[in-house]
Parts: structure tokens; C-alpha cells; sequence
């Protein structure tokens, strides 16, 4: 941390120990980032021989919590501003996080659309029985945003502690459909229909990226998070669905 | 047959009452025990330490099940595992006195009385009359509110037989039911005992090893040993007559086994005893220890009997002193202390003993 | 040794005698044994209290404190409580009532494949608690294996309702109990029972009158297990019940929830759900747990 | 009446004769007692044992049989089954030597405040997982109030390795254990330890020679709770020991993790969770659970 | 003071041997029992139930503290609340045997007996070979490997006997050791329980109601009767001069209370008994029921004692019958059977009784 710049060189000279990425990059990272960030720390220890990355992968609060309570990592990579503001609050990033990808909601509902579901507005119809997330965690705040947008009142039967549980009722027909991210349709395979809809553009919601303060491991770390903010990188994360930031 | 004939008279196949085989295999042990009873008999069960009484007591409780054999009450078969018929403990009219108690931890003296009676669909307030009832019986009501914990064990012994008794069941079996009481008390629970099962014209089986008490409290005596069945009679039949060692010494009698010539016996060991029975070919010979006269010098007596023995050991009993010999006839003396003192008895003295023959007893083995 | 010997009454024990502390005379009553308790037993155990109760004292050390007295005056704290402690009640309950046969069964009856029942029981143990809620939804959902007939017969749906919460809780909290009192009842001599059946007794009524009384300090414990997984219940219940404040919303939902957007505030309401169910526990537990 | 007592040995029982079923020839032993198991126990034993398996009935119709063989192809998912095997049975085993004598302690020896520990040790039990995981780095992480001192002394750091699963892991399943260890030494007759103590044992000798294997049923039994629950710990884990493969990851991070982007592959796991549960528990149980 | 006095001749303060002053509090009971003896005496503790004589042993053990008093084993205190002072059982040198056996059941009988040895330090191979070989001395080698629950009543207690004994104690204590053993091996076991004790020159307690095994087995008695001494000495003494009605029974004896003026002793109810000891002021008096004759009518003979009673009730007694006989003086009357016939004996008859005045016994009240 002395005097180095954050700029890592993609130089492979012998012997100097700053400028070469070597070593093990512990990345604590959403859950939802699971596929691609797997597929670029291949990608990683392939570009950069002798390095390994070791992926901490969960919800992003509790990422944080463990990061603010000291936590070995060198990367944090969250689901929401929120959660990475409570890492930044205390003073355990290095820097401003930046956005790496964007997620944009979409309607998920049973395979082949049976309610004929359309529009955000149509999730409101009486006995349809619909699932949001809580609007704590980022994508039913994001909900919320849309449906404010468009000055809607929407009683669903569950508020749900994150988008996978919204996605699972869905594609276990409990309810009828629900608001998740476009990234979790298109994981879901054939098991859901997505149906996008316009108000989704006023809810988008940001992945940021930052390195840690007491990151055992600073240079490769940068190093990694310059190959997700890479063109290379950004191809494999819109492969998932993420939208460019 | 006549169906009218007071039941301890009837000398047919019995319809009321205890008719029972009992055979029950567990593990080396076979317990195999014919075993009936009149309304009203009380049959002793007697035997040495592992000889299947407690087996078969819980056999005829329905605790642990026959093998082979069948067991009827009244009249009515409780169980034949041939036939597949089998009564379950609680459908069966018997009350049982357990070796341990088992009283239940967690309930007054009080409850554990009533508890029979609540099981057989009595009121609560009725059962808990009753059981105090069998309580002040026991001269108990003072402890009724107690826990078994804080009970002694003579306390807690009478408690489960009140309990036993308070469900007035038609067969009552006791595993040593008076072994923990003490002696006033004993008194007591034997007389109210006999009292109790002559007004239910129960049967009552109980299992004890006190002589006393198998010859006060019952009818009939069986003694068992190693599972089976050794002598079975009235109880003066059996102390005048003991078949097995463990009889004699259980009713305090000498036994010798010998061949009868008329009035003289010749034991296995060789000594001779005259008796006044007159028989021939096998037979025992018994007679108690306060029979034997001992003598410091040879005696000039009328006794047909006279053997030099030597002072083994003494024990006292009471306010007497039992005397042990061997010698020609190995045998025991019950003296009085003063005796004692006069002969200057001491272990490997050398004494003679008398015996007049109208104090022994000789019967066919 | 003479001389040691010749006194009257020597003054001082010669042995391993005892002194009794200082404190001795305060206790009441007359205790069955001595007080003194074994070190080798003494040091695990308080090793094992500092290893559970540490993280709740660092807990109480970090807390937010400032913003505890927002948290409590907020009504869907005490809204998500109350629930909590509705269904957490209804959950041990129900446990008690189908679990306590189980594990009669499981401790007396005989009868072939006895251990993989006892292995089926443990399973919801193991099964990660969203898998739970899954496995809940495929058989009691609206597509649910029974479920679906549940709802077309008699109009009944789980899920999203309290009755889910309750049920979710139950299937999570039930194999405590099971486990628990069985093993008490194995422990227990099941020659009482016998005594009760010479007395009349069915062997129903000697369950209820003999054996179970006897080992009402297992049941209770298995009671208070189940009680307690319950009220800490989350993934089931979020998995096949959801999360509607006042249906659905327990105070662990909460609490996650609180964690996504205020650690500190889910820490406050850990805290409250704590200090609730010291209470309860704290207050109920002798009364029950007093050895008959 | 006169008749029918009048015959030698009537024909037909005329009491409440138990006709014995056509396969009792086939029991083997002595049974202690008869089998029938009394209705009022039997129906809710069924009851329970059909809530508490339907899930599971439901999870094994549902699974996606076709990608079972995938997932047992892999690497990942028999290095996570191995570490959740590992760190279950080390949670378990700190459970049981800080456990048992926690309990010992709080069913024996008497002092003040025993209720309220009691309450203390039952919390883990109440406090949701993820709490529990953030306490624990509160209290052992690096910043944590021992967990600091652990580091510049001794240079330990608990969180994020496998002894730091062990930890999650144990503190989440020991209360279990301590709970039903209590109620089985309440349970049992303290009678037993005096006598032994007259024979010149130690209270802990007598504890451990006399008591402990008088419960083991009981002790067995909190021992396969503590067990199926470690394995099953998935927020405690996850929030202090992270979720790093073949280090931290265990069966339910795996299984959380799947779940993400493929439940089907989640319900595989979780089913060869619960096969290795089931072979394990079904394998050990009646050896352990014998009464003596 | 001499310390080299052999210990049972020791007449001033005991160092060794017991020395106690046992108190008690339980609830509504309270103990409060003297009890001291010397190194190889063996002092029985006999009550009716509830007495508190399991309590004194408790209290002996370690196992119920005292409330106060003091508690002393071959000059060593081992507590004295007063004082503080407070060994705990297992440092004790003392051996149990419960009344309810108390053996471990997930322990078979051998490991049962290798306990306490195991517990003192004794390596395990060899505490087991002790252990065999205590089980051999109790006639149970056969039963070695049973658990507690395989065993017979009787069997069980004996392992429990072993297993005290297994240990070497100073101080035996025995509840109720030999109740549930059959009369042959009680036979056995009381004359090895005898030569163990004297071997060990250990004090041995011992609480049990059988009177027989009382006075063969101890030195000396100690009546309790709702917790505190009623009547101590040697067994012969006690059977010939009980103090209470208790006693009396217990040792089966009449016993009267009255007033002597000589060789006449005026009862208090009235009539009046020939004694030959010459006495003034109250007095008990005592004589056997065997030395009672029945008499069908009124007897010329030399008897000092005559008096008309009637015949109120009679039990067999072995090969005797016990006859209650009520009137002027209520008393017991031991009779052949034959004796019995030819009186032609039954309730409500009357009888006259005779009785020789060199068979009673007075002594001061
Ligand atoms: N559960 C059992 N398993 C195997 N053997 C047993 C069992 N119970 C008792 N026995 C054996 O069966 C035999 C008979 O035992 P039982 O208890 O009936 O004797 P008992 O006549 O009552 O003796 P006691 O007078 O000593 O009580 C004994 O040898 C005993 O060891
Ligand atoms: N834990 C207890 N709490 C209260 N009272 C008790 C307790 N234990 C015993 N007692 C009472 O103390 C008295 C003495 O009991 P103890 O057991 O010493 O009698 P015991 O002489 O041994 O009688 P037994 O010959 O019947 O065994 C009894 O009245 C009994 O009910
Ligand atoms: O282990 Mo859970 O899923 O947080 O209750
Ligand atoms: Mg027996
Ligand atoms: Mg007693």
C-alpha cells in the first residue's frame, strides 16, 4: 500500500515483486455473480500463471458483515450500493467501488405464460397470487421503484428475502409470477417465461466492485478487477444476462 | 362332579381357582411348575435364590410369556400359547406385590393405591377414598401424602401391597411380601393378609423364604428348586417331612436319607437311628434340634439313640444356643444358655448326644 | 503415630476431610450431596458456557444500543414477535403431540425397519433448511403432492399463510423432540409400565399415568428443543410460508432482512428475540423441568 | 352358571382373550412385553412419521434423477460431502466433551443462577443462524473481542478455515445436545452415583463409570442431534467461515449455492446429503442406542 | 490412657473403632443416635419401620450430612458440622450394601465387584480377579458375567455384598444384607460375613428386622425406635430384658410391666407373676411362650403361676403351634401339635396356665 499506483501492469517482468500478479486473490463475491466470476477466475489464473482465485460466494449482506468483521478477502463484489455503502461506511475499501454491471428487472411466470401476463399492471389483476422480493434487499427495492413509477398498487403474498426465493415460487407454480432480475430468468433456463417490461428501465440495479483496505493480496487483486471491468470480462457477465454499467 | 361343593373340597378337575402349567424358557434357565390353587388357598412358593419363583410369578401375571403350557383362573383360560390364547397383564384380575416395590416415583403413596382403582373406571374421589382406606389398613395414613422417595423401605413395602390389594384381584401374587417389614408390623400385615384374601376367596401365590411366614400365612407349600417343582404339601407335612437338604434346613429340622429295617434306619454314612415308624426299604428321617440331648459323659439314659460327636461350632439364637456337631451323625442341637455354661461346650469338645426315638420321624423317600 | 493416636479426640482431621466454604450455611434445606463439583467434569463445562454464551456477550458488547429503543417502539417489531411466539408455541405443540408417540414407538415397540424410521426422523435435521422448505412446498404446495389434493378437497392452502409457518416450524423443530425424549425413554426402567398393566392398566393408560410423568424432565427438554429451533426458524419457514408482515413475518425474517439494509438494526432485533425467550425460558423452565 | 362352570376346562376363553396374530410364531427372543401397540399412541406416531417424511416422499418423486448422476460425477460435491462429514463429526465431538459436562452440571450440582444459564445455553438455538454467524465473528474474528487477543497471542484466525466450520458448527449444535443430555440425567436415578461414591469413587469417576453409561441412550441420542444438525448448519457457517471450496464449503453452502442457478442440481445434492445421513444413521444408531 | 490397649478392651474414649453422634433433620423426623464400637465388633441396629435406621446409615456413609453431632473412625474425624469439618464418601474407608441392592446395571456382577478395587487404584486385571474371586466366596462364580437384571433377587444382593466387601472397608454398613437370601445360603453368607469382619477387624452396622440374624450376627444390639436409642446391648441381654413392646415381640417373649415387692411382681393390669429374682419398684418381667403350659383343667402341680385364660387365636409356627391365650393375663403359649390335639384346643376355649417361676425373668424398669 506504500506509494503504488492503482494502475496494475499487465507486464510479466521477473523478479519484481509489484508489478507481477502472483498468488492467491480471494474474491467475496454475490451469489448471483457465481457462473461468470468462475468462468473469469479461470480466465485469471490461465492470463496469470502461478495465481490462484479463491471465490467466497454468498448473500451479499452477510459477505459484508463477515468483511467489516475483518475478513481475510481482497475483492468484494455486491448485489447493491447498500451493501457495499455498510463495507465503504467502514472504512474497510480501498477507494470508490465502481460499477462493473447493471441488472434489470423482468416478470418471470410459468413456462408458456398461462395468465397471460403482459404488463407490469397485469400483475395486479385479483387471484393472481404474486411473489416481490423484500424491499431491503435490491431487487424489491427496485420493484418498488417501478411500480411507483408507474403508480401501482400491488399486494403480493410474500415479500421475499431475496431473488432466488421470488424465483423459486415461481417455478414450483406456488405463485403465478413474480418481479426478479433478467439474470435469473435466463439461469432458470425453460422453467420460467420472462416478460420484460418498460417500467424496469426507471429500476436498475448496480453490482459495484471494490478493492479492500486490508487486502493480503492488492496487485493481483487489481488485477482482477480489471479483467471483469474488461471488454473480455464484460462479455462473459452479459452471457449471464448483466447489462453493461 | 358336584358344582355345588365348596371349592376347597372339590376334589375334581378344579373350575374355579388356579389350574395352571407353567413353562417358560429363559436362556440356560427352564422353569416348567404345575401349580392350582382352590378359591381361598394360599399357596407359598419356597426355594433357593435363582430357583424361578420370580418367574413364575410373572408368568402368572402375564409379565413374561409361556412357552408352552396353559394357565386357567376361575375357570377362564388367561393363556395357552398352543392354542394362541393369551390374556394381557391388564386384563387379567392379579394383583402383584413386586420384589422391589416399584411403586410409581412421581406419585403420593395415596395415588399409587388409587391408581389400580382409577384403572378399573372408579371415580377419582371414590379411589382416593378407597386407597386411604387400604392405607389406614396398613398404618399408613400418615405417610399417605408422602413421595416413595421419602419413605422407608418397610413403609414403602406396605404401600405396594396395598396397592396390590386395592384393585381386589382374584389372584394375588406376592414376591416376598413381608421380607422388609419388621416384626410388630409383619404381625399386622399377615393377620389383615389372611384376612383380606379369606374375604376375597382369592387365591393368593406369594414367594418368600422366611419358613415363619410360608408356614403361617399358607395353605400349601411348594417348594421349587432349579426351576422345578420338589415337594408340594401342607406345610406341617413338609416341616415333618423334607425331601431335599434345603428343606430340612429351611424349616430348622436334622434330615438324614437311609434304609428302614423296622425301627431302625441305617444312613448312607452308616450310624443307625431308631424311630418308631416301622418300615422298610428307603427312606428319611428327620428331627428337630431341641430334640438332641448332650451329655459331657456317656449318659445311662433310656434314649435309644446315643452317638459321641464333637462340638463344631455355636451360634446363638434367641435366648438359645444351636449347637453344631459332627461326628458319626452330623447334626444340630438347640440348647438353652445355661446348659451351655453347665457342659462348658467350646468348639472341639467331645460330647454325647441322645435322641429318644418318639422325637424323630421317619417317612418313605 | 503414637502419640497422634493417644489423644481424646484429635484436633485436626488426619484425612482428605473437607472444610466446607464459608458459604455453607446459607444454603437451605438439606442438599442430597455434597456441592463440590469435580474439575475434570467443572472445566469442560464452563468451557462449553464461555464457547455458547461469548458470542452473545459480543453481541451485546457491539450492539447498537442507540438504535434499540427505535426498534422496540416500532409495531412491526412487536407484530413479528408476537407471531413469532404464536407459531413458535403452536410448532412445539404440534411436535409434542405427534412426536412424543413417535418416539414411543421408536423406544418400545419392535418392529422391522425400526432404524431407518429413526433415520427418516433425523433427516429434516439435516436437510438445509430452504431445501426443507422445498421439499414442504413439493408435497403440501398448491402443486404439492397432497397439497394439490388438500386444496381441491378441502380448499386448503398452505403456503402464505400462518398455518404454513406453523407447519414449516413443526417439520423443522419435530425431530428435536423425537430424538430427544427417546432417547429419555430408553433410559427409563420399563418395569413400571409392567406394574401399571398388573394394576389394570392399559398400556396407553401406563404410558400416560406412569411413564410419561417419569420422564417429564426428557420432554420437557425435548418440549423447550423444539420450542426453541422454532422461534430461530428461517429458511423453512421463508421457503414454504413466505414473508408477509403480520402473516407470515417472523422475527428471524425479520431479522434477515434487517441485515440486508442495517446490521445494526438486525442485531437490535436479535437482541429483543433474545432477551424474549430468556424470559420465557428463564421463567417457565424449573416448573417443568423439576425432577418428580 | 351352574353349567358352565360344571365342565372340566371350558372350551372357549370367555374373557378378553388377545388371540395372537398368525406372525407371532415368527418373533424370535423372548419378548418382554406384547406388541400391540395401543391406538391413541399409534395414530399420531403415524401421524408425525408421515409429516415428518411426505416432504421427503415428495423431494425423491420431484428430483431430477436425470442430473443425479452428473452431480455424483463430480469433484466439488464429494470434497464438500467429505468436509461436512469431517466438521459434523468434530462438532459434534467438541459438543459432546464441553456438552456432557454442561449438562452434568446443570441437572447436579446446584448454584444460583443455574436457571438462567440454562436459558443462556438454550439461546443459540433461538437466534437465527446468520446472527449467530455475525456473533461469532464479533466475538473470534479478527477484530472480534477474544478473537483479537487469539491473533496477536497465539496467531490464530478462526474464521474462513475448516476450524472455523468446527466452531459454526458446534456452536450451533451444541445447545442441542446439552438440552437433552440434562433431561436424560434428570431422568435417571442419582442413587446410583452415591453408591458408587460409598465403593470410593470420585464424583467424576462416578459420573463417568456409573452415570454416563446408565444414559448413554440419552447422551447417544443429543449426540445424533448435535450431529445431523451440524451437518445441516448452513447461515452460522456461511457468514464465519465463508463458503470457500474444499476449505469451508460444506454439503449446504454447495447446496445454497446451486440454488442460485440451478435448484434442480440443489434438490440432487440435498438427496445425497440425506443418503449419506441415512447410511450413516441408520448404520450406527441401534449399536449406540441399545439400552444396557 | 493407654494407647497399646487392645481395642476391644479399651474402656476409656475410643480411638478406634466408631465413635458417633448422629443428627439428623428431615422434615417432621429427627434423628439423634449414639453409636460407637470397636475395630471387629459388629452392632446390629434393629427398629420397626421407618425408625430411621437406613437414615443412620446414610448418615454414616456420607450420603445425608449431618445436621450435628460428630462422626468418628479409628481416631479420625471424618465430620463434625460444629467444626466444619466434612469428609466426602468417597474418602471415607466405608463399605455399603443398599437395601435396594443399588448395582449397576450396565455393569455385569464381576465388574460390579471390581469396581470399588478399580476405584482405589487396583489395576484392572487384578481387580478383577478379586473380584472373581469374592463372587466365588458368595457361591456365584456361575453368575459372573450376568447383568444385574439377569440376576435373582437373592443373587443380586449377594453381588451387592461382594462388592462392599470388595473394597476392604473399616466400617461396614449393611441394610437389611441378608433378607432376601434363601435360609442355605444365608447360612453361608452369614458365617462368611462373620469371618471377612473379624479378618478385617472392621466395625460392621447392620439394620435388619430378622431377629435370628440379629443376635447370631452381632456383638451387640441397638434399638431405635422413632430415631433414637430405646435399648442397647448384647443380643442375650436384649432377648432376656427388653425394654418395650417392640423388643419383646421382636425377640418373642411376653413381657409385663408391674411393681416388685420380693419375689411378687404386681402387673399393672392387675395380676400378679412369681419371679425368683428378689426386687422392690418397678419392674419389667419376660418369659418364652415354650415355657407355658396349657393345662385342660385346673392343675395340681408345683407351679407358682397358674392362671384361667382362654384360648383367643393360634398360628403353626413350624412344628409348633403359638397360641394367643386372653384373660387376667393376656400372654403367648408355644405347643407341640400333638400337645395341642389332646387339649383339644380352639378359640374360645378355657385353659389354665402354668408356669415355673425359674422360667421367667424380672429386672428393673
Ligand atoms: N432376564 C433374564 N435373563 C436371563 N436369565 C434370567 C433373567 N431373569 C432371571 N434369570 C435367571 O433365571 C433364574 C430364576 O430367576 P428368578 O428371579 O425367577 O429366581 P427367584 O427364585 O425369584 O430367586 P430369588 O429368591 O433370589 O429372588 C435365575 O438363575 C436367574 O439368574
Ligand atoms: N427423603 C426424605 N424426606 C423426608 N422424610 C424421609 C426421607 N427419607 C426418609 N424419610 C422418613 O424418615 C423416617 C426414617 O426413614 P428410614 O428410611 O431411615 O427408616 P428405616 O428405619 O430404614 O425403616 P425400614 O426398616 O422400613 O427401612 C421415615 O419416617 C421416613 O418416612
Ligand atoms: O440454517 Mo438456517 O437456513 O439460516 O435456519
Ligand atoms: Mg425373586
Ligand atoms: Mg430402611
Amino acid at each position: 500500500s506504500s506509494g503504488d499506483s492503482d494502475d496494475s501492469s499487465k507486464e510479466s517482468d521477473s523478479g519484481s515483486s509489484s508489478k507481477k500478479p502472483s498468488g492467491t486473490v480471494t474474491v467475496f463475491a454475490a451469489a448471483s455473480l457465481k457462473e461468470s466470476f468462475t468462468a473469469l477466475g479461470k480466465t485469471f489464473e490461465k492470463e496469470h500463471p502461478g495465481t490462484k482465485v479463491s471465490f467466497n460466494f454468498g448473500g451479499s449482506d452477510a459477505l459484508a458483515a463477515s468483511i467489516t468483521s475483518g475478513a481475510p478477502a481482497d475483492v468484494f463484489a455486491a448485489a447493491s450500493p447498500k451493501t457495499m455503502k455498510t463495507v465503504t461506511d467502514a472504512k474497510d475499501a480501498k477507494g470508490t467501488p465502481a460499477t462493473f454491471v447493471r441488472n434489470q428487472l423482468e416478470i418471470a411466470t410459468l413456462p408458456g405464460n398461462p395468465k397471460k401476463i403482459a404488463t407490469l399492471k397485469d400483475l395486479t389483476r385479483s387471484g393472481l397470487k404474486v411473489a416481490l422480493c423484500a424491499k431491503e434487499v435490491p431487487c424489491g427495492s427496485a420493484a418498488q421503484k417501478a411500480l411507483d413509477a408507474s403508480k401501482l398498487k400491488l399486494t403480493p403474498v410474500s415479500y421475499e428475502q431475496d431473488v432466488k426465493g421470488a424465483l423459486t415460487k415461481v417455478q414450483l407454480k406456488e405463485v403465478d409470477a413474480s418481479v426478479v432480475y433478467k439474470t435469473d430468468v435466463k439461469a432458470a433456463g425453460g422453467k420460467v417465461a420472462g416478460v420484460e417490461f418498460p417500467e424496469s428501465k426507471q429500476a436498475i440495479n448496480d453490482y459495484p466492485i471494490a478493492l479492500l483496505k486490508n487486502a493480503p493480496n492488492a496487485e493481483a487483486a487489481t488485477a482482477f478487477i480489471d479483467l471483469v471491468k474488461s471488454a473480455q470480462g464484460q462479455k462473459v457477465l452479459g452471457e449471464a444476462g448483466f447489462l453493461k454499467p | 362332579m358336584t358344582t355345588d361343593a365348596s371349592p376347597t373340597e372339590d376334589a375334581g378337575p378344579r373350575t374355579d381357582g388356579l389350574d395352571a402349567r407353567l413353562v417358560v424358557d429363559r436362556g440356560t434357565f427352564r422353569l416348567d411348575l404345575r401349580l392350582s390353587a382352590a378359591p381361598g388357598e394360599v399357596v407359598a412358593l419356597l426355594g433357593p435364590n435363582g430357583a424361578g419363583k420370580t418367574t413364575a410369578l410373572r408368568a402368572l401375571a402375564g409379565l413374561t410369556p409361556l412357552t408352552t403350557g396353559a394357565l386357567r383362573l376361575d375357570g377362564r383360560t388367561l393363556e395357552e400359547p398352543e392354542r394362541r390364547l393369551r390374556t394381557p397383564p391388564e386384563h387379567r384380575p392379579v394383583g402383584v406385590v413386586f420384589q422391589d416395590y416399584l411403586l410409581f416415583p412421581h406419585l403420593t403413596a395415596l395415588d399409587n393405591v388409587a391408581f389400580g382403582p382409577r384403572c378399573h373406571g372408579v371415580p377419582k374421589a371414590e379411589a382416593r377414598a378407597q386407597a386411604a382406606d387400604w392405607l389406614e389398613r396398613m398404618g399408613l395414613t400418615d405417610r399417605a401424602g408422602a413421595k416413595p422417595r421419602a419413605l422407608s423401605g418397610g413403609q414403602a413395602q406396605r404401600v405396594a401391597l396395598a396397592r396390590a390389594l386395592a384393585t381386589r384381584p382374584r389372584l394375588l401374587l406376592l414376591d416376598e411380601p413381608l421380607a422388609a417389614l419388621d416384626a410388630r408390623t409383619r404381625l399386622d400385615v399377615r393377620a389383615g393378609l389372611r384376612r383380606h384374601l379369606a374375604e376375597f376367596e382369592a387365591v393368593a401365590v406369594l414367594v418368600t423364604h422366611d419358613p415363619l411366614d410360608a408356614m403361617v400365612l399358607a395353605d400349601r407349600l411348594v417348594v421349587v428348586e432349579e426351576g422345578r417343582t420338589v415337594q408340594e404339601g401342607a406345610p406341617s407335612d413338609i416341616s415333618r417331612r423334607p425331601r431335599t437338604d434345603y428343606i430340612a434346613s429351611l424349616v430348622g429340622l436334622n434330615l438324614y436319607q437311609g434304609r428302614a429295617d423296622g425301627h431302625t434306619v441305617r444312613l448312607d454314612g452308616g450310624a443307625t437311628i431308631t424311630t418308631t415308624e416301622d418300615l422298610t426299604g428307603p427312606v428319611f428321617v428327620a428331627f428337630p434340634p431341641a430334640a438332641v440331648t448332650l451329655h459331657r459323659d456317656r449318659p445311662d439314659s433310656s434314649a435309644r439313640n446315643l452317638w459321641r460327636l464333637e462340638v463344631a461350632g455355636m451360634e446363638s439364637h434367641g435366648d438359645q444356643i444351636r449347637v453344631d456337631l459332627t461326628g458319626e451323625l452330623p447334626l444340630l442341637a438347640d440348647l438353652t444358655t445355661p446348659a451351655v455354661a453347665e457342659l462348658a461346650l467350646h468348639p472341639g469338645r467331645t460330647v454325647w448326644a441322645t435322641l429318644k426315638a418318639t422325637q424323630t420321624h421317619a417317612y418313605p423317600a | 503415630m503414637t502419640e497422634q493416636k493417644s489423644g481424646p479426640v484429635p484436633d485436626a482431621a488426619t484425612g482428605p476431610a473437607e472444610v466446607l466454604a464459608g458459604g455453607s450455611r446459607r444454603r437451605s434445606g438439606t442438599p442430597r450431596f455434597r456441592t463440590g463439583v469435580p474439575l475434570p467434569l467443572l472445566l469442560p463445562a464452563l468451557g462449553g458456557l464461555v464457547f455458547l454464551v461469548l458470542p452473545l456477550v459480543a453481541l451485546l458488547v457491539r450492539a447498537p444500543w442507540r438504535s434499540l429503543p427505535d426498534q422496540l417502539t416500532s409495531v412491526a417489531v412487536w407484530q413479528a414477535l408476537r407471531l413469532s411466539l404464536i407459531t413458535a408455541t403452536a410448532a412445539a405443540a404440534v411436535a409434542l403431540v405427534l412426536g412424543v408417540p413417535l418416539a414411543w414407538l421408536l423406544a418400545r415397540a419392535r418392529f422391522p425397519g425400526r432404524r431407518l424410521v429413526r433415520a427418516l426422523v433425523t433427516l429434516p435435521l439435516v436437510l438445509p433448511p430452504v431445501v426443507g422448505g422445498v421439499a414442504l412446498l413439493l408435497a403440501l404446495g398448491r402443486n404439492g403432492i397432497v397439497g394439490r389434493w388438500l386444496d381441491s378437497a378441502f380448499g386448503i392452502t398452505l403456503p402464505f399463510t400462518t398455518a404454513g409457518v406453523v407447519v414449516a416450524e413443526a417439520f423443522v423443530a419435530m425431530p428435536f423432540l423425537v430424538i430427544s425424549v427417546e432417547g429419555t425413554l430408553r433410559a427409563a426402567d420399563p418395569r413400571y409400565e409392567e406394574a401399571a398393566t398388573t394394576l389394570g392398566a392399559s398400556r396407553f393408560t401406563a404410558f400416560r399415568r406412569v411413564t410419561l410423568p417419569m420422564v417429564a424432565p426428557g420432554v420437557a427438554a425435548g418440549a423447550v428443543l423444539a420450542w426453541a429451533r422454532a422461534l430461530g426458524e428461517f429458511g423453512a419457514t421463508i421457503t414454504f410460508a413466505g414473508n408477509f408482515p403480520g402473516r407470515t413475518q417472523t422475527m428471524p425474517l425479520s431479522v434477515y432482512l434487517a441485515l440486508q439494509s442495517d446490521p445494526a438494526a438486525a442485531i437490535a432485533l436479535s437482541l429483543v428475540l433474545l432477551a424474549v425467550s430468556i424470559a420465557v425460558l428463564a421463567g417457565l423452565r424449573d416448573r417443568w423441568m423439576a425432577a418428580s
